[in-house]
């Protein structure tokens, strides 16, 4: 039901340095604060689990090592039947964009029964291009690519219904570096 | 019967719409704009269909988008609910262009009752007593000046292609008439596209009382008993009760017949209201026609029995009315109220935003229509109608008794967001209200109360 | 009219009392347990008091603690609500002595119609049919097995105290009497602390029918028809309606006749339930007589339009009842569902938990009473009944259809929570039920089927 | 669904300096603070699981362990009409206990009419001892000390209703210690 944005604080308070500290503290050593850090964070979670009331915060401590979290304000349950469609989903690469239907209708990717596509994947596109149609009552609705970059996929057949705010075509943006490459692997 | 309805609604008469499908075993696509992405009618339908952004002329008043909709899902009919594309005769054309059913009358027919003057003239020549004024838009401010003169202020100025309570103004003595005058032209045109207007005398204390309507493709034309609809803030009706307090033995069937003969006259087919004025002295004069299902419904279901919603439904499948105007009886008394997501204490604000609480009241007759669920989000984009309340008793002070207890019963919280039900809580208390003694000034009568201080 | 009144009980039907007396106007008194503390009828009531912890015997069947309640609050009457101390003639008796009105019927017709047998006898002497059998408790299991070979197998063997389904067993042959006697006298004095039984001819497809009666102290007794219980899982109802389908002609009137003539012969007062089997060739027997509201009263309720708890209260006050038997029509049909808080997967096994999401149906002539809420924690020490989904329409086919909707709507979710109305929605379903042609075996007949591996 | 404003907790406790500890501060290693860590734990979900109402923060800390938890404030739900009575609530001195009615009725402090009270404020009790009478449909209800202690504050008047679990005397236990003084100031 809840969804939830970890925000990790990294405010761990530890601006102490070694030599402020008294000489019978040892020095801890990567890994064993590795190996802490992880034992915190199994209890973190457990704790959390817990508990029947989900916490706003929580902050953890032992010796060297601390954790803290915060969680974002709760927002409503919203059971999303439809395909968001609009926006890039957050996380996703920013050189990333998708062209979508501005109309219900049908969607082409040929300018004619027969001819060849407006575009095809991999292609490159200029702003202000028409890279297919959507008809809605007859009415043909030209589909232009509204940034410069490349065709990474073509996410509708020829013919296909579609929504409003469908996405059509996935673009490579070609940023102001000048790369337009495909999605890293990553995304 | 249909086997796929496209709803082109939102808001609780999708759901209502939804629910009556369900109920005839008929698939349902809703249809929603980008701000109605989490709404019940959504989860409810069996398909759904974005059709366009927040603003209604691009979803839910575009009709390329609408009727692509019903033709990608293969729906069959489309059911308009009311406002929106509800009263729209170039909609019902192009339904009908496209062999999609039409849940309402004929285009042709919503033209003509929609014309608000064609329908007074139609209505006098089917023997229905209309209020004196104008029967043609008039044509000059002279002209309606000489009409206001010859039928006597109070006048009030109205909007050709109007109804519903807007674009309308008072005039309530000749030095008020051209200002009244122009400034309805300037919203008729605003407001409708159409700045043709006519004149009537305005009653001063008098009820709204409105008939249903069933009409079929043979032939057949009944009534459902009338609703008294005369608490209205600013034309906008609050509270609405079927059978009508306090009416003289006989008249509510006389107006019944007289809604059917206007029907007939019309040529109506499915689910329409008569509105009528009732004077202090127990006239009544035909004011508009709709060719909608009412926002009020439920009270005539509850009374009546019948789902006026699946009756639509029947009717343009085209099969039979099953129900002759004998079968109906008005059994106890039904009352409905609105509750909208408005601030009574800011002269009414809507005030959209995200409902931490919701929970509706329950329990013996007692009925709720809404779209409404703990965590949904009122969006800003269309009207304040939150749920409607309607409960059911045998007689109408008990059936009072009951909406107060069931207005108690509403819990509607969220951040910035405020509810009506408090102050029709007020309402349904009033002294004069319970009565029954009350016109449609009833709730400014209270709000001047109010506003008083010191009073209670 | 009382001015306060103490509901003794707790759930959906304190809260559904609780109701009933806002619209009478009445003072609302609660009591709780310690496990009841955030309990919907405890924040709705005008004054709650704690009576014990959550152990039933502790609380709600502590008559000491709950005459304490009514006294200190001033309460002057008592709503006992079903189960726990409603059929109690001690409490009724307690009550009676410290001048507080018991809405039932006085302490001396419950216990003579809590001794079933003392009712059989009764109501043979009013002329009722009932089932042959012992007109006595069986004084040795000689005596018990010579009835049994006198009427014939299968018999079943009741606890003479009992009622509700509880504390009784089957003997298909007489090779399984002694054990299925012997194991009724055990269940019994652990049940209700008398061991006394006695035997009846066992009806195979019987159909459970009853009615409702109202008597007042004015020597009127009203009925106000029957309701078809047939759907049952071990002698719990699950599904009710009325009226009772497939009924020959006259016969719903000859037994509401006849429940008439046994509530007279009682000396009955107040609201009351007689129950008959109504045997495959339409022969109707008495079975017993019930001195409370019934947990599926608003089914006759949604088809005589008639509130019975209020019409409780009226009777409590002393008032006559404003109904005649010609005013009480059946109009369309309605049906109950028992919404419980059970596994259906899991043999029914109580599924106590808190409530992350609870969503009710709503919407046309669908009632839902209920306690529950989001964030409700249903306790694992009383009943598992969470909600009574109720609709109404013009007939039993809309009905079922309506009912179909409403259970899909539906939304019972939390950790561990389970709900039945799934399960249900398979019952309303079923071609057997929907015919109207079950009797009381047809669940059992249905949950086999789902236990048959390759069975949809 | 719930609104939450988060409010950081008042700042961690950090402000001591290195300098200011004392030099025969223990070495703790990883492996003793993960089980000092879970010990916390188990007692920090222990404690917010006994108490009546969910708490709106908690702070644990035991030497160099530490655990914060904060909860949204809750809206809405659960209007708590009854004295929760039964429990000694959150942050009240452990030492503090109460005696409750065992039933609805009359409370007495009186043995008798005119009489002396049981028990008045200020005055020792021993476990078992009478210390006031519920009056239950004529039934005479002993109220007895169920532990050693001194009346701190007598809760009800003579002759008042209570509902079960209503709380009648506050009692400071005599503790192991052997201390039964009043709740301390800051508590």
């Amino acid at each position: 039901m809840t969804q939830r944005s970890l925000n990790y604080l990294g405010r761990r308070n530890d601006g102490q340095t070694p030599s402020e500290l008294p000489a019978t503290i040892p020095v801890v050593c990567a890994e064993e604060l590795d190996k802490l850090l992880g034992r915190v964070r199994h209890h973190a979670a457990g704790f959390v689990t817990d508990l029947a009331h989900p916490p706003r915060a929580l902050r953890v401590r032992a010796g060297e090592v601390s954790l803290e979290v915060e969680w974002a304000p709760e927002q409503g349950s919203a059971s999303v039947s439809a395909e968001p469609a609009v926006l890039p989903v957050a996380g996703e690469d920013p050189d990333l964009h998708y062209l979508t239907s501005p109309a219900v209708g049908v969607f082409y990717r040929l300018p004619e029964p027969g001819a060849a596509p407006f575009i095809s994947e991999g292609d490159p596109v200029v702003a202000g291009q028409q890279v297919g149609i959507i008809e809605a009552m007859k009415l043909m609705i030209p589909i232009e690519a509204d940034q410069a970059g490349r065709i990474l996929q073509v996410l509708k057949n020829d013919g296909e219904p579609v929504e409003y705010g469908e996405r059509l075509f996935a673009l490579a943006v070609l940023s102001a570096a000048g790369r337009a490459q495909p999605c890293s692997a990553k995304c | 019967m249909f086997s796929k309805v496209l709803i082109a609604n939102r808001g609780e008469i999708a759901l209502r719409v939804a629910r009556a499908c369900r109920e005839l075993g008929i698939q349902v696509v809703a249809v929603y704009s980008t701000e109605d992405r989490d709404s019940a009618v959504v989860s409810y339908a069996d398909q759904a269909i974005q059709i366009g952004p927040a603003p209604a002329k691009r979803s839910y008043l575009n009709i390329p988008a609408i009727v692509e909709a019903a033709l990608h899902t293969g729906a069959e009919a489309i059911h308009p609910g009311y406002g929106f594309l509800s009263e729209d005769p170039d909609f019902a054309e192009v339904c009908r262009d496209h062999g999609i059913a039409f849940v309402g009358p004929p285009p042709e027919v919503i033209a003509q009752l929609g014309d608000k003057s064609a329908a007074r003239r139609l209505m006098t020549e089917a023997g229905l007593p209309i209020i004196p004024g104008s029967l043609t838009p008039t044509r000059s401010v002279e002209e309606a000046r000489q009409i206001a003169e010859d039928i006597g202020y109070p006048v009030v100025i109205k909007a050709n292609a109007g109804g519903g309570g807007r674009g309308m103004r008072m005039a309530h003595e000749a030095t008020a008439f051209l200002r009244a005058y122009q400034q309805t032209k300037t919203d008729a045109q605003a407001l409708f596209g159409d700045s043709l207007v006519y004149v009537e005398r305005y009653l001063t204390s008098a009820r709204h009382i409105e008939i249903q309507v069933l009409a079929d493709d043979f032939g057949t034309t009944i009534h459902l008993g009338e609703r008294d609809c005369s608490v209205q803030r600013r034309h906008q009706k609050l509270v609405e009760e079927s059978p009508a307090p306090r009416m003289p033995p006989g008249l509510a069937a006389r107006m019944g017949q007289a809604a059917v003969r206007g029907a007939q006259a019309a040529g109506y087919l499915g689910a329409g209201t008569f509105e009528f004025l009732l004077s202090s002295t127990g006239e009544f004069f035909f004011l508009e026609a709709n060719c909608r299902i009412q926002v009020e419904h439920p009270v005539t279901e509850m009374v009546t029995g019948v789902d006026l919603v699946q009756e639509q439904f029947r009717i343009a499948a085209g099969e039979p009315i099953t129900l002759c105007q004998d079968d109906i009886g008005l059994r106890g008394s039904a009352i409905e109220c609105r509750i909208n997501a408005e601030n009574p204490d800011r002269d009414f604000v809507p005030t959209p935003g995200t409902l931490a609480e919701f929970t509706a009241p329950g329990g013996p007759f007692v009925r709720v229509d809404t779209h409404g669920f703990p965590g949904y989000r009122i969006p800003a984009s269309y009207d304040s109608l939150l749920a409607k309340l309607i409960v059911w008793a045998p007689t109408r002070e008990q059936a009072l008794n009951r909406m107060d207890r069931a207005l108690a019963e509403f819990r509607v919280r969220g951040p910035g967001v405020h509810s009506t039900h408090s102050f029709l809580r007020e309402v349904i208390r009033n002294p004069v209200f319970r009565s029954g003694d009350h016109n449609t000034t009833i709730v400014e009568q209270l709000l001047r109360l109010d506003n008083v201080p010191g009073a209670a």
